[in-house]
């Protein structure tokens, strides 16, 4: 968890391992619209000692499941404007596949089971909490938490 | 017995603080939060929430103790 | 193709796009062995002008089949040493899950068609064109080029 | 008529040139590329390879005709 902007080049680095071959990232970036509407940027609250310890698990889980060197994971809290980087995974292995199943299984796990909140600012100065993600889930990993009825 | 709560996102507006310490008779978290939901109006059923107890996430049927640190946590919309 | 490094910030900057939310990235680095045996860096030799005009076919392929915003492919060419960046593949879209599957249909089909050969140099001083990827496609998009048979 | 023939990696090695114009009387490549194989021990079968014809991908049986630049492309080992 960080409350200021990380060097993607930091945290790269950890990852550059001589027995790794393939890389694989992922950055979630502040867009400039949801669900139509004009949006300004947005902050990021979090519930850090948690959230920490969460991703740590999942991270642990990735590493498990998959047959990566290593893997790391960022995510901002605060304040960004459209454009930012959100959330950041990188994940470094011997082999491609599983540099991509293991990223993309973080990145899905993050967005279901850590606790983070989205405070949407729009362009026309109103805020809201995003309610809900309306992502489904239509993965090997697929499972459901619970913690997310989609109510519209 | 006190309980502290803390208070995030929307929960935390609602409620109009961040901490607070409660002094309750419920065994669980479960009445708890029906007794704060009541007071505050927040929208989440208690099936769209997880707690956490004392820093991690605990089932709703955890009993209470003096002292716990008990947070309500809404839908994550991380990512 | 290039037969020099390219910073990363400058292929990034193509596709960070205002209406884009997720942003997947895959490198390839060259690996400290291959098949067990210890590897000092390689060479690669391309047919730059049919690589380029194939690489180009496959990004267009990406947009075609995935809703993306933008995709950014790069193959070195010339002497790299263990850590290098051989290829970089980067793909922005409103949603994640096109962004995975894009880069990952990008990188595959660049592996299988692009003409670009590989010479491993290794520790022990001898040098070998590599015969053949020892890759399977498990993917959507499988099919076979024919270009490669698996004979060790 | 003459066709330039442009060698890359292995083939380049073994043909021991990287440009050649030969003088033929073959109609398609495949009979070209086995004598040429014939000639400098080229390991792989025609299966095995593709053939671009003047910078792009062509079937084998392409008619040649004069000043094609052919180019046997070995398996390739990119990314």
């Amino acid at each position: 968890m960080a409350s200021e902007p990380v060097s993607i080049e930091t945290l790269r680095a950890a990852l550059h391992l001589a027995q790794a071959g393939g890389f694989c990232s992922f950055e979630g970036w502040v867009r400039n619209t949801n669900e139509g509407r004009p949006v300004d940027g947005l902050d990021y609250e979090a519930y850090d000692a948690l959230a920490t310890k969460e991703g740590e698990r999942i991270l642990d889980e990735a590493m498990a499941r998959y047959d990566i060197s290593h893997a790391v994971a960022m995510h901002r809290t605060g304040s960004l404007n459209v454009g930012d980087v959100a959330v950041w995974i990188g994940v470094s292995a011997p082999h491609r596949d599983a540099a991509f199943r293991a990223c993309r299984y973080i990145i899905d796990e993050i967005k279901h089971r850590v606790p983070v909140w989205k405070n949407e600012r729009y362009l026309d100065g109103d805020t809201q909490w995003v309610a809900c993600h309306h992502t489904h889930r239509p993965h090997e990993h697929e499972h459901d938490h619970g913690s997310c009825n989609h109510n519209h | 017995m006190r309980i502290h709560l803390e208070y995030f996102a929307q929960l935390r507006e609602l409620a109009g603080q961040k901490l607070q310490i409660v002094e309750t008779t419920h065994e669980t978290v479960g009445p708890l939060y029906d007794e704060l939901r009541e007071t505050y109006g927040f929208p989440f059923s208690p099936e769209r929430l997880r707690v956490a107890i004392n820093g991690d996430f605990a089932p709703w049927t955890q009993p209470l103790r003096e002292g716990d640190l008990v947070v309500f946590i809404p839908p994550v919309t991380g990512g």
